[in-house]
């Protein structure tokens, strides 16, 4: 499925070979097609497995009203960056199996019928890592939401930076940053949710700058990683460190949010920064 | 007494000899003037050579050095006794590893701030080896903006491995504090100089690198992640961090070249730890040639063109053209 | 069930009776509905006067009940779904004293930042007693600030004994917190209501009271100490806090004599705990009273004359004229 | 002495009833003479005592500028409130106790020969607690300030509200720290002196709001008194709790100054803030 095809909004079919998936967290084996339609919440234990990119759309977005932008946009290489293999064939790679030309999606979508610009990352494509396309696409998308006046919601999941870009992709969370600063300053709500995982590059930019910051539950979300952390400080880390919950305890987040309530409690947080009277 | 690098062995080598020699001409025995200059002359060609070809893991050795200057090492040359140190970020605490304060150069008076490493392992552990907590970055935060209140530009010396990656520093937001200042420095409304004197590492150093211009001394690095971190994940092998150096392009000239930074300052040859007032000098330099162009600059204009500085880094290309990297 | 106080307990022992005496009549033995109309308008007069009459330290027991209607009661019932709490001061915590959110009333969109207090021994462990540390008032401060630039007026309940005094309220600036709140309060460009809903404690009070117009509750008290600790240290006898009470003029109609606020909300007979939702409905008709006019005061004259309140607050005399107390 | 006398800027002569002070440190004895001489530090400890309000002015501006101001407000009554004592009565007792109206002193005066504006407060009357004489002094204070442009210092020294003028002593944090903010905003520097002690109220308004906040060596600056947080956490505090040197490492004091290198210092971060170029 190429790029035109995900124009249309059209939904990629499921791999036939790859049917199930064990939960993570509780060992379940769960169908794949019924992850699917339960929203990738594991049946036993209600636990948020990540969400594919063209779901997690889905789940937000009124039906069919998603249109993708910059889905053209692909990254150079700049560095001919080269470990055990070619930065350019990895990308190779990862557009095939994610049907992605980058680690981010992005489009205008409606929710509850009034316009809305979203940006969704995938992990899938490189471990969702910020790299030129990723920072640009985002920051075209928060400079269009200034253009418009139109609300900003970002779905976060990320490794971080895009180590094969080098010095480009750090300068993408000044990019990023500084475009969500003329959001704020234009009075444009813009909702970040971190989702499973969000560290590194990404956390320590756009991500962690919403008006309302919201989180799936249990996520990883941090600066550092984990291992990093234990092997700088020579201890086991506490249990539940860097999780939402932590996050919320800690003040970095306003709610955690159950992925059934996501749509519903964006739609409300919209509604109450909006400029307009509400109904009565 | 300077520490050498491996590289720098056989000139110290050869230097030590030449001691040697001039000790005997000294002595009045005989008369080696002539034949001590010509080895001179050869071990400064030598020298000049060995710094022009270094390889990136050599440079990073020399921007981690421990005796490289710091930024109070450069507060104290360029500003004299004119500098003021202020503490704390009115939140949490004060952190030794961020500097900050006020100072007087040349004609201007202006905010410093700047991450602080050790040239011992106490001072090292005082400063936390220059990595930030995230009270570091609201300090620096909270000056800037005081600044930017009094109307007076602020210099920008970065040094760091990165911001710091433990307990305390995730509980209190190190992702929301670098972020914070992601934000607030690209709005700051005064001239901001950027300079990296030493290790510009991730988003520890960015945290503190929005400005008009950045500079980096020859020597230093500037990088998404270390080499260390990048071989361990990419190669999955720590120890292959001289092929990462060489991969990630880290040094000043090919920031340069990738219009990430604004100029390459030169250093003493041998490192800037081998002449600090050399160093300082060539950095008090471009202060004092950059600062009166941008204070004649409008707020408004100064912050849309650093706004256009940084929303113009990244490559990429649009597909229907993939031809064209734009 | 609410809990009675000492000086309704003659009301509270003829209500017994005068049940008595309805399951009596309603057993159909005897008609004693015009003797029980007859006690039952007693009651009503007695209560009435002696609410009418109450002592401050009878006020201070209504002011303080645990079954008092703290924040989150009148949030329910002013702005019933609407409401969404917002967590975290993104420094350091979220402090449950403190309640902040969005939520709608009539046809506006507000925020709201309230001190929480429990109705039960562990919701009061939970939320401190209502008592806020420096995350609380940096959380207020965030949403006021956020309030700000979505243009939402502020609607503030202020229901605590005092800011936390405890070892880490100091360490992360307890003293900073509510001073920083004082001034910036004072420049939030949007309209601020402010409603002392229970006890209105000194400084932990005013960290979030400075607002455009200030309503107490008729059973509320404001204070710039606790009648205890005033009694404790002018009194050296802790035991006089009555007469503390009566001293420090701390009832909502000493301070609308004083000029500090606005206006007395009247309360049901018995107070707010016995008819939450007629207190809530003198709230709300004051927040729609209020609001539209403040709604169409440009911005820099509302900061100005919220200025001119508090700057006009307090009496003096000149030494020269003696007698004029300015 | 009246405030007549206090204009010309007399100083006052010393108490011959009373010519030695035990330091309350190390607990040598010390002449009062030796005392004034010696800026009120030990000389055996070099602890820093309680300096007189006009010792003080003494030590922060150039010889003979300073002009007092506001001398003659004095406190009304507008609670009539008794304890022991009437509070009429009580002021009346401090007033002769201390030559002076009310619990702070403010000026104009020059320091190192430029024009600025000095509050100190004066901790033998009433225990520098704020009523609406000292926070309408010291809002007038900021208010010439603003009118002048002349940068401002206070020297603050209070157990905190003047409880016996109830709310209407309150309110004063509310005026100081809201004149405060016009400062900031009009680029006034403003530099708060912290001594031993700053507590409650005046702690938790301007004295805490200063562009710079400097605290004399071991001076206890806190909200919350140590007896009352004793109290409320029933355990003991530790050594050096709300002291000046905890509260520069906890980030809210800027430094900590001995009382020799005040002026000095002062005159330094008024040379750096100040809007003219520097000499060259
Ligand atoms: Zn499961
Ligand atoms: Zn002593």
């Amino acid at each position: 499925m190429g790029w035109l095809d995900r124009f249309t909004g059209v939904k990629k079919p499921p791999d036939p070979s790859d049917l199930w998936k064990k939960c993570p967290k509780c060992g379940e084996v769960l169908l794949k097609k019924d992850l699917e339609r339960n929203f990738f919440l594991c049946a036993k234990c209600d636990n948020h497995l990540r969400m594919p990119v063209w779901d997690r759309i889905a789940l937000l977005t009124d039906d069919n009203s998603f249109v993708e932008i910059d889905q053209d946009m692909e990254s150079a290489d700049p560095l001919s960056f080269v470990d055990s293999a070619p930065y350019s064939e990895r990308l190779q790679k990862a557009v095939q199996n994610t049907d992605s030309f980058e680690a981010v999606i992005c489009g205008e979508a409606h929710l509850d019928g009034k316009p809305l610009l979203l940006g969704v990352m995938n992990f899938d494509f490189m471990g969702g890592s910020m790299g030129s396309v990723v920072g640009e696409k985002l920051t075209r998308l928060f400079e269009r939401a200034l253009q418009f006046r139109f609300p900003v919601v970002c779905v976060s999941a990320s490794g971080g930076a895009r180590m094969q870009e080098g010095i480009f992709s750090l300068m993408q969370m000044a990019k990023t940053s500084q475009a969500v600063v003329l959001l704020n300053k234009a009075a444009i709500p813009f909702v970040s949710v971190l989702t499973d995982p969000t560290t590194g590059g990404v956390s320590a930019s756009f991500a962690s700058l919403g008006d309302v910051n919201i989180a799936e539950p249990e996520a990883l979300i941090g600066f550092a990683g984990p291992r990093v952390i234990e092997q700088t400080i020579r201890q086991k880390l506490p249990g539940g460190f860097q999780r939402s919950e932590f996050l919320l305890q800690h003040g970095m987040i306003d709610m955690v949010v159950h992925r059934r309530q996501l749509k519903a409690t964006i739609g409300h947080i919209l509604q109450l920064l909006s400029s307009s009277n509400p109904a009565l | 007494m300077t520490r050498e690098f491996d590289f720098e062995r056989p000139i110290v080598e050869l230097e030590k000899r030449l001691n040697d020699l001039r000790a005997l001409s000294e002595d009045g025995q005989i008369d080696l003037s002539k034949e001590i200059k010509a080895i001179d002359d050869k071990i400064g060609i030598m020298k000049a050579e060995i710094f022009r070809t270094l390889e990136p893991w050599q440079v990073i050795q020399i921007a981690r050095n421990i005796d490289r200057p710091s930024t109070l090492d450069y507060v104290k040359i360029l500003f004299e006794d004119s500098f003021l140190e202020l503490h704390g970020d009115r939140l949490f605490g004060d952190d030794p590893a961020m500097v900050t304060g006020f100072a007087r150069i040349g004609n201007h008076l202006v905010a410093v701030i700047g991450h602080q490493k050790g040239h011992d392992t106490e001072e090292n552990l005082y400063r936390n080896f220059g990595m930030p907590h995230p009270e570091g970055y609201r300090k620096a935060l909270r000056i800037m903006k005081m600044a930017e209140r009094f109307r007076k530009p602020v210099i920008v010396f970065i040094d760091t491995p990165g911001a710091f990656p433990g307990i305390g520093a995730e509980e209190r937001g190190q992702s929301e504090a670098i972020a914070r200042n992601l934000c607030e420095m690209s709005r700051i409304s005064v001239p901001i100089l950027c300079f990296v004197i030493g290790e510009g590492g991730s988003g520890g150093a960015l945290a503190i690198g929005i400005g008009d211009k950045i500079f980096m001394l020859e020597y230093s690095i500037y990088s998404v992640i270390t080499s260390e971190g990048c071989a361990a994940i990419l190669w999955k092998d720590a120890s292959r961090s001289k092929e990462a150096a060489g991969a990630l392009r880290i040094r000043a000239q090919d920031l340069l070249e990738f219009g990430v930074i604004d100029r390459v300052l030169p250093e003493p040859i041998g490192g800037a730890h081998r002449d600090p007032a050399a160093a300082a000098a060539t950095i008090k330099a471009a202060i004092l040639d950059t600062l009166p162009t941008l204070l004649e600059v409008a707020p408004d204009d100064l912050l849309a063109i650093r706004y256009a500085k940084f929303r113009g880094m990244g490559r990429y290309k649009i597909e229907r053209d993939a031809d064209n990297v734009e």
